[in-house]
């Protein structure tokens, strides 16, 4: 298989991307594109379709209309799975298991980062302690840290983040705006939803506004 | 995006107020041609055809018994078509037909059931037997039935239409078991009686099969007209925030309709 | 890392390159793994079906009075019966869990197919909650006082039968998993597909009762389950992608 | 190949390997009966169960109905034109229970007899008016053929 020359596709486009529902239009038409190293921050209030448009671009709701491309492919589970991560309003975790044990398994469906493990991923976001605890005895906070180790420890250069400040505090915050630069540093790309109420980081992010 | 794979007419019917126009003209066409039909075959079959050399007139039940058969599995095939045109092109038109076919379904089949129990009493001597024929219908019963309830459970119809597709398509392995049950076990129910590859292998006098045939054409068209109706009510409440439904609405003395903002 | 980066925007072999890499063999022993971890920690749950057999088995003695013949000749009916009632609660919370807690959409995402992994989910969870229904047959066979002759056949017949049940059950469960309420609805569904299921399971033990062959039908149980264990997976990955829709 | 192309080449392998496993077992199994009922042939071949009870099918000889005064009991034979097999009944019997009639009784074998719990009758795929099955039956007596060989049901 050989590498396509350069100039590379963005991680993400979209192309006039709409949805509805039930045939009332959610968000859209939208146009944007992600690209290596960049940051999109999707804001709007509550109900806009920060969430619906996350979950169509992650292919688990069914496409409106328009056109979604990963890395110059158009969209389809071969070009977008084992390149997206995504973290939404539930951890996507067991409670019954602890953190390593859930970490582990995702590890074991997507492939780990080299020299990253469930411990130094846990330790990055500073939960390590609870990292042998189930997954039910840890805080909502807690619970959202353990998803941000998720993203540290999976492979896959297109972050989806749906409210990733949400249950945080202020150093919580600190720390998904350093991961998500130290990703975006490293080539990869995220997309962030939020309702506008935390300072975002990046000054050089783009913006998409969504309005209901 | 897929659905260019779909031809032209099919574009243009799959459009909800295409469909619901298209429909309201063919419908009473269609009921009126089914009840002539329906009136014709039971007039030759329960007052011209002749009594049979065994079973004399109590075989007149089959005029209602066997066209109903045909439609349970007829309907179950159409449900599973539209079902699948449902989950691959998401048509919205296909959800509805798929779904609004379980219901008729469900009660031709239960009248098959019961018309062959009734039947079943004088003839065999029981009102039912577990035997293949009889158990795979009174599976497909529970199947219309299952189709109906997973429809239902959904808060979002057009998932739940989707998901009851999904559940129509894996039972339509229950279909050729219906059908070929009397050849493939030594069954109590008869073997098949109509042969429509070979009409001149048919074991039935005439006098007695034109009216059968009658009867299999008038459930058949009451079946469409039966399902344009009901597809035109299910596309209009789902459609119920759209402009054509609301221009629909406006022009009739009827209350209006609020449409969600 | 930043000499990497830029081929790992063109290629995602280089992004796999540095890390664990993920086939499926891994992803399924990892699933395995977990499957196995998450049943020791609710142990207490597995022994609920188990429990419920051996009463059910035990209520009938009283039920019908200590006719031992009696007993002898309806215990491989009523065993397969109850091994499949028991088996109806769990089946229903197959996909329930992960669904609530985010871990399907994490499924859905991960570059591994999905009906691969419903298949084995429909594996560990036969192993966890109806293997041991099987195990415990020998007891229950003699709390009905069945036929020594008739056990290995009852044995055979529910090896093949029973996954059979969680291939079927793991598609109506993943179609259920979206519904408002499942409880019963799962029992509707599954009846009319378990219908010919139990038919010829019966007819393998009733066969085997009567000193008759059944090798006919447990053959076609076999082929049945052959034809499952590869349509039923594709079934259930497209149903759960229904349940993530919300 | 792309990695598309080759999941569904696999999965229709798969598939293709799966009906093939299938088709061979079910081929396999038709060769083995499995039957709703058991014919008198197969009764006297020993392959109907012993002391369980189980379906036996065929048609009712000719002269064969004899009912015992004063009760419901009824005493037929069941052949199959090959072999034949005493049939004790006590009970109603249906309509269509006649002299050359498939019949399907359900029981145990008890000294050579056949005593049945039920019996049913076995209405054939044929439909016609009785003049017609009465020119039939003149034509085959005409031409030397029994009378129940036009129309034995399915069995």
């Amino acid at each position: 298989m050989t590498t396509p020359p350069a100039p590379a596709a963005p991680l993400l486009s979209a192309h006039r991307l709409a949805f509805s529902r039930n045939d009332e239009p959610v968000f859209g038409p939208l146009d944007f594109s992600l690209g290596s190293g960049e940051t999109v921050l999707v804001e709007g209030d509550n109900g806009s379709g920060k969430t619906t448009l996350l979950r169509v671009l992650a292919g688990m709701l069914p496409p409106g209309t328009g056109e979604i491309h990963f890395h110059g492919e158009p969209a389809s589970r071969d070009s977008r799975n084992g390149r997206v991560l995504w973290l939404g309003h539930r951890a996507g975790m067991n409670e019954a298991l602890s953190a390593r044990e859930n970490l582990g398994f995702l590890a074991g469906l997507y492939g780990a980062r080299g020299g990253m493990t469930a411990a130094t991923a846990m330790e990055r976001v500073g939960i390590a302690a609870w990292i042998d605890e189930p997954v039910r005895t840890l805080s909502a906070g807690q619970k959202k840290r353990a998803g941000l180790a998720r993203l540290l420890l999976l492979q896959g250069d297109i972050w989806l983040l749906d409210e990733p400040y949400a249950n945080l505090d202020r150093r919580g915050i600190g720390l998904v705006n350093a991961l998500i630069a130290e990703h975006c540093a490293s080539g990869g790309g995220a997309l962030v939803t939020s309702h506008g109420a935390v300072r975002f980081a990046d000054p050089r992010a783009r913006h998409i506004r969504l309005d209901a | 995006m897929s659905r260019s794979y779909l031809p032209h007419w099919m574009h243009w019917l799959g459009s909800p107020p295409n469909f619901y126009r298209f429909a309201g003209t063919l419908r009473p066409w269609l009921m009126a041609l089914a009840l002539a039909s329906a009136a014709i075959g039971l007039y030759g079959g329960l007052v011209l055809a002749p009594p049979d050399y065994q079973q004399g007139d109590a075989y007149r039940i089959i005029f209602i018994h066997v066209p109903s058969a045909w439609m349970s599995l007829f309907i179950y095939a159409t449900m599973a078509v539209a079902g699948l045109i449902a989950l691959v092109w998401r048509v919205k038109l296909a959800e509805v037909i798929a779904m609004e076919c379980a219901p008729t379904g469900a009660a031709f089949t239960f009248i098959t059931l019961a018309t062959g129990s009734l039947w079943g009493k004088p003839m065999w001597g029981t009102w039912w037997t577990w035997d293949a024929r009889l158990t795979s219908e009174l599976v497909l019963l529970f199947l219309y039935l299952g189709v109906i309830g997973l429809c239902n459970a959904f808060e979002d119809r057009r998932r739940g239409a989707r998901a009851a597709s999904l559940l129509a398509l894996v039972g339509i392995v229950n279909l050729p078991i219906v059908h070929y049950s009397v050849q493939w076990w030594n069954t109590l129910h008869q073997g098949t009686t109509v042969d429509f590859l070979d009409p001149a292998r048919s074991s039935i006098a005439a006098p007695m099969l034109w009216p059968l045939l009658v009867m299999a054409l008038a459930t058949h068209l009451y079946f469409f007209a039966s399902i344009l109706g009901r597809a035109r009510t299910g596309l209009l409440s789902l459609e119920s925030g759209k402009q054509w439904v609301r221009t629909l609405v406006d022009g009739q003395p009827a209350p209006t309709m609020e449409a969600p903002t | 890392m930043d000499s990497t980066a830029q081929s790992m925007t063109g290629d995602r072999i280089a992004c796999r390159a540095t890390g664990v890499r993920a086939n499926a063999a891994g992803a399924c022993i990892a699933l395995l793994r977990r499957d196995f971890v998450l049943a020791w920690r609710r142990r207490g749950e597995l022994f609920l079906p188990l429990l419920y057999a051996v009463i059910v088995t035990a209520l009938f003695p009283f039920a019908l009075g200590p006719d031992p013949e009696l007993l002898a000749r309806i215990a491989g009916g009523v065993l397969l019966v109850i091994v499949v009632l028991a088996m109806l609660p769990a089946l229903e919370s197959m996909f329930r869990a992960d669904l609530d807690d985010g871990t399907l959409e994490q499924w859905l995402l991960a570059p591994q197919p999905l009906a691969l992994l419903a298949l084995t989910r429909v594996i560990a969870h036969w192993l966890t909650t109806v293997l041991p229904l099987i195990i415990v047959m020998p007891l229950l066979g003699a709390l009905m006082n069945l036929p020594v002759k008739v056990l290995p056949v009852l044995i055979v017949t529910l090896l093949l039968a029973t996954p059979l049940l969680v291939l079927l059950g793991a598609v109506l469960s993943a179609l259920a998993a979206g519904a408002r309420r499942s409880g019963i609805l799962l029992a509707l569904m599954l009846l009319p597909l378990a219908v010919p299921v139990v038919i010829f399971a019966a007819g393998a033990i009733a066969g085997a009762q009567s000193g008759m062959p059944y090798i006919a039908p447990l053959t076609w149980l076999a082929a049945a389950l052959v034809m499952a264990i590869v349509l039923a997976p594709l079934a259930c990955a497209a149903a759960l992608r229904i349940a993530v829709e919300s | 190949m792309n990695p598309v192309r080759k999941r569904r080449l696999i999965i229709t392998l798969l598939i293709l390997g799966a009906v093939a496993v299938a088709t061979g077992l079910s081929v396999f199994a038709l060769q083995r009966n499995m039957t709703y009922l058991y014919s008198p042939s197969e009764v006297d071949a020993g392959k109907a169960p012993d002391g369980h009870p189980f379906r036996l099918g065929g048609i009712v000889k000719e002269g064969s109905i004899r009912r015992v005064p004063g009760t419901l009991t009824t005493d037929f034979v069941i052949t199959d034109r090959f072999q034949s097999i005493p049939v004790t009944y006590t009970g109603i019997l249906p309509d269509l229970f006649r002299v050359g009639q498939s019949t399907i009784t359900t029981g145990t074998m008890d000294n050579g007899t056949f005593v049945a719990k039920t019996v049913l009758a076995k209405h054939d795929a044929t439909y016609m008016p009785p003049q017609v099955a009465q020119a039939i039956a003149k034509a085959k007596q005409e031409h030397r053929i029994p009378p129940d060989a036009g129309h034995g049901g399915s069995q």
